[in-house]
């Protein structure tokens, strides 16, 4: 049992930046935009959330500058897609593509540079006996997380704004009959997930390394998009899948510690088999997907028509 | 005595101040000129109706009007004063609302939430949820506040867009064509609150193709053609014939038909049942009725009561049904794909014509392909284009399609024209069955006229027919029996000449289920 | 032959990775620099980095020959076979593969005896572990990587009979991410002491930040883990290069296989941190001696694999059974996938 | 101000012209990006676009890459046209790599080989990628799961299963345990096309398959259904066109074009199964795809230009010092050029008050 503590922590941790990218990537896909650039996004925002935490020595500019960098690219993403009405897909992988490659050109500089991350804790709780070191000793983004899935599930259910953004993503020609503008609503939505990602680029650099890698996302921003359908586009759901995927990734290795006598290959692929089941399961009902599914994910609209 | 009407109606408004009032409202697009100079005035209370043929530009005037779309030039007064309509949300500001030809509902989300969007962001949903039902049992537009929109049938849609405008306490109401959903009963209903409302001084702009209608309901009505504005008249002062006449120029040609005798049976439906295949879908329940060579069978019924999912198991896009529910020819088919069935005799016109009839993005020959699929245009596998490009440019010719030619994308021709294509394309197939859903849906009075006397000649030559159409008028004029659809079930069947329209309004609330026996009399299967 | 005087010998280095700051690469790199301070004007060297294993390689590397470079260090094991190739076309070049075990009349390889300075360090956590379980973060279970980890394990049982090791595989060189989520696993299961055979400084970090020991690799980490590293497991590449690009311009170049340890320079233990006691210093930099001297290696017999097998009887393991290493020797916790 | 207007018909002009004014756009760029790091702009896109090609050489491994982009990116145009996003290709691409190789290592006994065996491991390589995609078409078909994010999972999983089998199964006895199966002998190697280069007979496949694909794609009625049910779903079901066998052929025909690639790869200028068998061929190649526009010849083109770009970044770094990072940004510039100059097909410029 002794183990159990850490490995909970660890699988947190190693959830937190699937779940800050997936919320982003949920908001987005709510007003109807699916962005495949997740990834790139994150690269970009882990380099420069790094490289400006180097030289203002403050980890909080860090998280700033990074998802700020992802705004930006988003920002950039939703002016192609939204008032160019370019093809999401093909965007979305550029976008990815792109981002790795000035990630890395960017992050040729900050190559074994190194950021001490320091040590966390919240007074009284995590001095108790396994939960404070299961829960209470973590990064502060890491409840900055948590605290982001509430307020969206809050703002989703429960604000105007929230009812908005689901109608834009239920039918965009509605929703611009009413007089609301779509373009601007896709276009914050998207800027909001942009942030995210950079957020979860960031953390990915900052905390979760700490340091700068070429590639260092390695496929957590396609994880990422995965788990937004995985959760049936609810936050509670992308938090559980964050923190399962995060949970079974460390489990292989644990697993391998303790000498499981199964090659460390198979052992590896647990996550994306498991991804692939629990979407298997999940997918099964369409009706169940269409519920929740925004109406109009993936396509273009333009007000013209 | 249409201009005599026309001076003095316009006299009359000169002394009070007007509503609203357009002037020189233009819009372009890149293919046609939608708006063309337009001119329009509405006075306090007044019930004002505009009428045109499809593509006419009265939807797109409404829009300009609403701030959904932007006028490229011209001016618009409202209470006297000239004002910008930037957005919708400017018009709702200024107490203008607005009931779309096409529904602006979202299917997830409750009544209260579709409506709460389309009101002031100030509004709080649970005072709003009890303002809805105190504005509905006003109205008597009965609703449930926490239902989601896709459980409500059609007309509850159309209760929900009106209790909408409703709420936001206007000075004037738009409705575009928001009859065609509803049942004559729910039509009536409709006008009784309208005229209410108009009676409180609020405006209502009222655009319809059925002008009975407009002469029962309307003050005055404003005529458009291409664009322009043809006239202002009294309705209640004219003939259909009349307004027909300023609106196309012409009367529109009355369709000739004779009796015969039913042959043998084409098509059976026995017992069908279908469970929804997803979560806005209507189940059918115990569907029977048959279809015979040289007879057109009329489905009425309002939309949304399971003609879609009826018609995708009897068309073969849906092939959930049960082997022997459906018999084609005496063979059971309730298995069987669209082009099973198709190769078996079967014809079937859907009712969305891009999409679904035709591929937007394909030229009219490659459209061909959809449905004919025979030796004569597939060969080794290989398609033979130039076999389909004659095929196309014979129908083009034969049934008059405004094209470019049989290379033209289908995307590219107007509706109507599009829909003379695609008939054309069945029936050329000389099918035995043909199915045929809203043939006339969005098609101007000339073009209706040709596909009606296109339908009747099929069936004079022996294919047995089905027709789906929400206008009761088209369903009388050419069926030889009439079925109704509610709720997933079918009524029995009744022979048009003794059938009334108020039967069959009823029957399409699903009332015949407790019909008297006197009723069963005259039915006959 | 030998280069004119004049003309500088171009040398190419083909590198797996980005340089960067710490790992393979960069100590190859470093020896580039060595190499190109020893010899002054008499080289000119270029180097292309991020060169996948595969049929990219031989493009890159035919390509250096053909600008005219006469001696090319192919620096990853998977460039063996295109050096080869490559090899055939030029045989006026020589060629220098690291790791590899194939040669050719143009070919030479060239690897260190890494694990030399793993025993060493084995020793030092075996002397500073509480828990008496150290964590290895391993990329692929190749001869290389089992003899670190075996090395290791003996050196640590050798002064703490006591004493395992839990390895975990991450299946990649580079992968910072995983490297450093292994570790966390391997804290979680009791290690006090870390270390890694893969490329980033991930795992020394996650030391300093948990308060737990760790050897680096490849590179002295101490400023990564200024209290956590207790030692550094170093390659030094810069006077083998220089040798081997004196030779080639004196005309005396050979075929050969180098395969150099703790005494020929090419391998080192090094960076010893704070957590380090003179005593313990002392008595591992005898243990040095003692295999410099020859009296010592790593794998005396008898060798005992997990399995309770004995691999070797009596002697001490000779080259062609390092090579084929395909096991963990006893105190090594987990196992290999069998063929 | 400069506005955008829709045009009453899709340019087929601009359509032609849109790549042009992408490629010239990302060369701008590159100007823009070596003179801002102090580099002579001009040289460095010489060096970059022209020094691959300036000899018969360097056309022979422009085309060695091309190879295995075309024949993916040919697999991809036909699924994507149907609309289904198989985003795995890296993944049925190692299968088809392991499949070639598992079957040359079982045959191979250093003394055979030939035609019937080389023809054999590529059809093992076709098999090999096409049921890898197969997986995810059944999942698609049967459950409903999303082919984007099962292909994409299932390219980690191939990559660890053939990592697991260099260190077992197909491990070179002979190897001193390294991971990598032995050398195949020369009579499973595929011939070579140009002699005195390493331009096989992969080249010579990847555009058959591309001219099949055009045949396919523009004249059979199997084509014209797959792509029906790629443009308009419901008129597919209108028409009786399975939307399910157009998953699966499109799943299976890409998943085995991929698997095709993987197998000439390692039975030409690999020669053996190593870890690393793909430098990401399989995400490179949906680029292609779109840059080709979705076009069995359009491809041809696109793969050309990204094969180019991947040696000229080699050389840049060779040449003139630039980070390997430098392809990358270069290959989603094009992409992104590509998309926002495509917007001028159905809409023009104009000024605007
Ligand atoms: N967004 C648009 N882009 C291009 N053309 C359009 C657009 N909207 C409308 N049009 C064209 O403008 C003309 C007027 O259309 P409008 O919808 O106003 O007609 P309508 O009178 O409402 O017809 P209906 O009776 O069919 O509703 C038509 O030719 C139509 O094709
Ligand atoms: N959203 C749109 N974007 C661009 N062009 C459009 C759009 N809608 C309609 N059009 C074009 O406007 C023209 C008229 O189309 P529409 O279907 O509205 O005609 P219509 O007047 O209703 O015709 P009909 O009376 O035959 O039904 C066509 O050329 C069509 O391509
Ligand atoms: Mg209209
Ligand atoms: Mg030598």
């Amino acid at each position: 049992m002794d183990a159990l503590a850490p490995l909970i922590a660890a699988s947190i941790n190693a959830g937190t930046p699937l779940m800050l990218a997936a919320l982003g990537l949920l908001i987005n896909e709510k007003s109807g935009v699916i962005n495949l650039g997740a990834e790139g996004m994150m690269l970009v925002a882990a380099v420069v959330g790094f490289a400006v935490a180097v030289h203002s020595g403050s980890v909080f500019l860090g998280f700033a500058a990074g998802a700020f960098a992802g705004m930006l690219l988003a920002g950039f993403f939703a002016w192609l897609t939204v008032w160019l009405g370019a093809n999401q897909v093909a965007c979305g992988l550029a976008l990815s593509l792109f981002g790795g490659g000035a990630s890395a050109y960017i992050g040729i500089a900050y190559v074994g540079v190194s950021l001490h991350a320091g040590k966390f804790g919240i007074p009284w709780l995590e001095n108790i006996p396994f939960f404070g070191p299961a829960l209470f000793r973590q990064h502060p983004m890491v409840y900055v997380s948590v605290l982001l899935c509430g307020a969206i599930i809050w703002f989703l259910r429960r604000t105007r704004a929230g009812l908005v953004l689901r109608s834009v993503g239920e039918s965009p020609s509605s929703a611009h009959a009413l007089g609301l503008n779509v373009r601007r609503i896709r276009l914050a939505a998207l800027v909001f997930g942009g942030g995210c990602c950079g957020l979860a680029g960031a953390f990915m650099s900052l905390v979760y390394t700490p340091m700068w890698v070429e590639g260092m996302v390695a496929g957590r921003g396609w994880i990422a998009l995965a788990l937004t359908t995985f959760a049936t586009w609810r936050p509670a759901r992308v938090m559980l899948g964050a923190y399962l995927f995060g949970g079974i990734t460390i489990l292989a290795y644990y697993m391998q510690a303790m000498g499981v006598p199964i090659a460390s290959q198979l052992l590896s692929m647990l996550p994306y088999l498991s991804t692939v089941l629990v979407l298997v399961v999940i997918s099964r009902n369409s009706g169940w997907i269409r519920l929740n599914m925004p109406a109009s994910l993936g396509k273009n609209f333009s007000p013209g028509s | 005595m249409a201009s005599l009407v026309q001076i003095k109606i316009s006299l009359k408004k000169r002394d009070m101040s007007s509503r609203l009032e357009l002037k020189n409202i233009t819009k372009a697009y890149p293919a046609v000129v939608a708006n063309d100079a337009v001119g329009l005035t509405v006075m306090p209370g007044e019930i004002h109706a505009v009428l045109g043929e499809n593509g006419a530009g009265k939807s797109t005037l409404m829009k300009i009007i609403y701030g959904v779309v932007e006028a490229d030039s011209g001016q618009v007064y409202w209470n006297g004063q000239e004002i910008k309509v930037g957005s919708p949300l400017a018009a709702r500001q200024l107490g203008i609302a607005m009931v779309f030809q096409h529904f602006s509902l979202f299917d997830t989300l409750t009544v209260t939430e579709n409506i709460a969007l389309g009101l002031p962001a100030d509004t709080k949903l649970d005072a709003l949820a009890r303002r809805i039902a105190d504005t509905a049992t006003q109205y008597g537009l009965d609703l449930e506040p926490q239902r989601h929109v896709h459980t409500l049938s059609v007309g509850e849609c159309q209760r929900v867009e009106i209790v909408r405008a409703l709420l936001a306490k206007p000075q004037l109401l738009i409705l575009d064509e928001p009859t065609s959903v509803l049942t004559p009963q729910a039509v009536e209903k409709l006008f009784e609150t309208l005229r209410r409302l108009a009676a409180e001084g609020c405006s209502i702009l009222y655009i319809s193709h059925k002008l009975d209608e407009i002469r029962a309901l309307c003050h005055s009505c404003t005529v458009m053609r291409g664009g322009k504005v043809t006239g202002v008249c009294d309705p209640r002062q004219e003939t259909e014939a009349s307004l027909s006449r300023l609106m196309i120029g012409a009367e529109p040609p009355a369709v000739e038909r004779h009796r015969q005798p039913a042959g043998a049976t084409r098509l059976s439906v026995q017992k069908l049942s279908l469970k929804k295949s997803h979560p806005f879908a209507i189940e059918l329940h115990d569907i029977e009725f048959d279809l015979r060579a040289g007879e057109i069978v009329g489905l009425a019924g309002v939309s949304g009561n399971g003609q879609q999912e009826l018609l995708a198991a009897l068309s073969g896009e849906d092939t959930r049904a049960a082997p022997d529910s459906i018999l084609l020819d005496g063979v059971s088919a309730g298995r069987r794909n669209a082009a099973w069935r198709r190769l078996h005799g079967l014809g079937f016109v859907p009712e969305e014509r891009l999409g679904r009839g035709a591929v937007p993005e394909l030229s009219l020959a490659q459209n061909l392909l959809l449905s004919h699929q025979t030796r004569a245009t597939v060969r080794h596998g290989m398609v033979r284009y130039g076999v389909l490009d004659r095929l196309a440019a014979s129908i083009i010719e034969r049934f008059r399609v405004k094209a470019g030619g049989p290379q033209a994308m289908a995307g590219s021709l107007s509706g109507g024209n599009l829909q003379k294509y695609i008939i054309g394309r069945e029936i050329v197939r000389a099918p035995k069955v043909l199915l045929v859903a809203q043939p006339t849906w969005g098609v101007d009075v000339g073009a209706a006229a040709q596909i009606r006397a296109e339908l009747l000649a099929l069936r004079d030559a022996g294919c047995a027919l089905l027709v789906i159409s929400e206008e009761l008028d088209e369903l009388f004029e050419i069926s030889d029996r009439l079925i109704v659809m509610a709720k997933g079930k079918i009524s029995p069947s009744i022979d048009a000449s003794e059938a009334s329209m108020d039967l069959i309004g009823r029957w399409m609330s699903g009332l015949w289920l407790g019909a008297a026996p006197g009723v069963q009399g005259a039915v006959h299967a | 032959a030998g280069a004119a005087a004049s003309e500088p010998l171009k040398i190419g280095f083909v590198y797996v990775s980005p340089v960067g700051e710490a790992g393979w690469s960069w100590q190859q790199d470093l020896g580039r620099k060595e190499l190109e301070k020893n010899l002054g004007d008499k080289v000119k060297t270029q180097y292309v980095e991020s060169v996948p294993e595969g049929a990219d390689a031989e493009r890159v590397i035919r390509d250096m020959a053909q600008q005219g470079d006469k001696l090319i260090f192919t620096t990853s094991f998977g460039y063996m076979n295109p050096t080869l190739k490559v090899a055939k076309q030029f045989p006026n070049v020589k060629f220098v593969h690291s790791t590899g075990y194939k040669t050719a009349p143009n070919v030479a390889t060239t690897n260190a005896r890494f694990y030399e300075a793993r025993y060493l360090a084995g020793i030092l956590a075996g002397k500073i572990t509480k828990t008496n379980v150290a964590g290895y973060v391993a990329a692929f279970p190749i001869p290389e990587v089992l003899q670190g980890i075996n090395a290791f394990t003996r050196g640590m049982r050798s002064v703490n009979p006591k004493a395992e090791v839990r390895v975990i595989m991450v299946n990649s060189w580079f992968d910072p991410g995983k490297e450093r989520d292994a570790a966390l696993a391997l804290i979680g299961q009791g290690a006090d002491v870390l270390t890694h055979h893969t490329d980033s400084t991930a795992v020394v970090q996650l030391a300093e930040e948990k308060g737990k020991y760790a050897v680096a690799y490849h590179s002295n980490m101490i400023k990564f883990g200024p209290h956590a590293q207790i030692a550094a497991v170093t390659h030094h590449w810069g006077k083998y290069f220089t040798k081997e690009a004196q030779d080639v311009i004196n005309g005396t170049w050979k075929s050969d296989s180098t395969w150099g340890g703790i005494k020929q320079g090419m391998v080192a233990l090094e960076g010893y941190g704070p957590a380090v006691t003179d005593d313990m210093k002392k008595f591992v930099l005898a243990k040095q001696a003692e295999i410099v001297a020859g009296t010592l290696t790593p794998f005396d017999a008898p060798i005992t694999d997990n399995t309770g097998k004995v691999r070797l009887a009596s002697g001490s393991l000779n080259d062609d059974g390092l090579n084929k290493m395909n096991y963990y020797v006893q105190g090594v916790v987990g196992q290999l996938p069998k063929k | 101000m400069l506005k955008l207007e829709p045009r009453a018909k899709p340019s087929t002009w601009m359509s032609w012209l849109s790549p042009v004014m992408a490629v010239a756009l990302t060369m701008l760029c590159g100007v823009v990006l070596f003179a801002s790091v102090g580099r002579d702009p001009l040289a460095s896109l010489a060096v970059f676009f022209l020094d691959p090609i300036k000899d018969v050489h360097g056309w022979s491994e422009v085309g060695v890459k091309v190879a295995p982009l075309l024949m993916i990116s040919v697999g991809l145009a036909i699924s994507f046209r149907a609309n289904v996003f198989n985003i795995g290709a890296e993944g049925q691409f190692v299968l088809g790599a392991i499949a070639a190789g598992a079957v040359i290592l079982h045959f191979d006994d250093d003394t055979n080989g030939g035609a019937g065996f080389i023809a054999l491991a590529l059809i093992a390589g076709m098999a090999g990628g096409g049921l890898w995609a197969a997986i995810v078409a059944w999942l698609r078909d049967r459950y409903n799961a999303n082919e984007i994010l099962v292909s994409l999972m299932l390219v980690y999983v191939a990559e660890l299963l053939l990592s697991y089998l260099v260190h077992g199964v197909l491990m070179d006895p002979d190897g001193f345990s390294f991971p990598q199966s032995k050398l195949f002998s020369s009579g499973f190697l595929l011939p070579i096309i140009l002699p005195g280069t390493r331009l096989h007979l992969g080249l010579v496949l990847a555009l058959l398959a591309a001219l099949l694909a055009w045949v396919y794609l523009a004249k059979s009625f199997s084509g014209f259904k797959l792509q029906v049910g790629g443009m308009a779903p419901r008129a597919a079901l209108y028409a009786g066109f399975s939307s399910r066998r157009s998953l699966w052929i499109s799943m299976t025909v890409s998943g085995a074009l991929a698997g095709l690639a993987g197998a000439c790869e390692v039975m030409g200028p690999i020669g053996q199964l190593t870890p690393s068998v793909s430098p990401g061929y399989g995400f490179a190649a949906i680029i292609v795809a779109f840059v080709g526009r979705l076009h069995p010849i359009g491809v041809i083109f696109a793969s050309f230009i990204m094969a180019l770009f991947y040696i000229g970044g080699e050389l840049a770094q060779s040449r003139l010092g630039m980070p390997s990072a430098i392809t990358g940004v270069f290959q989603g510039i094009l992409l992104f050029s590509l998309l926002a100059c495509d917007v001028l097909i159905h809409n023009k410029l104009s000024w605007r008050k």
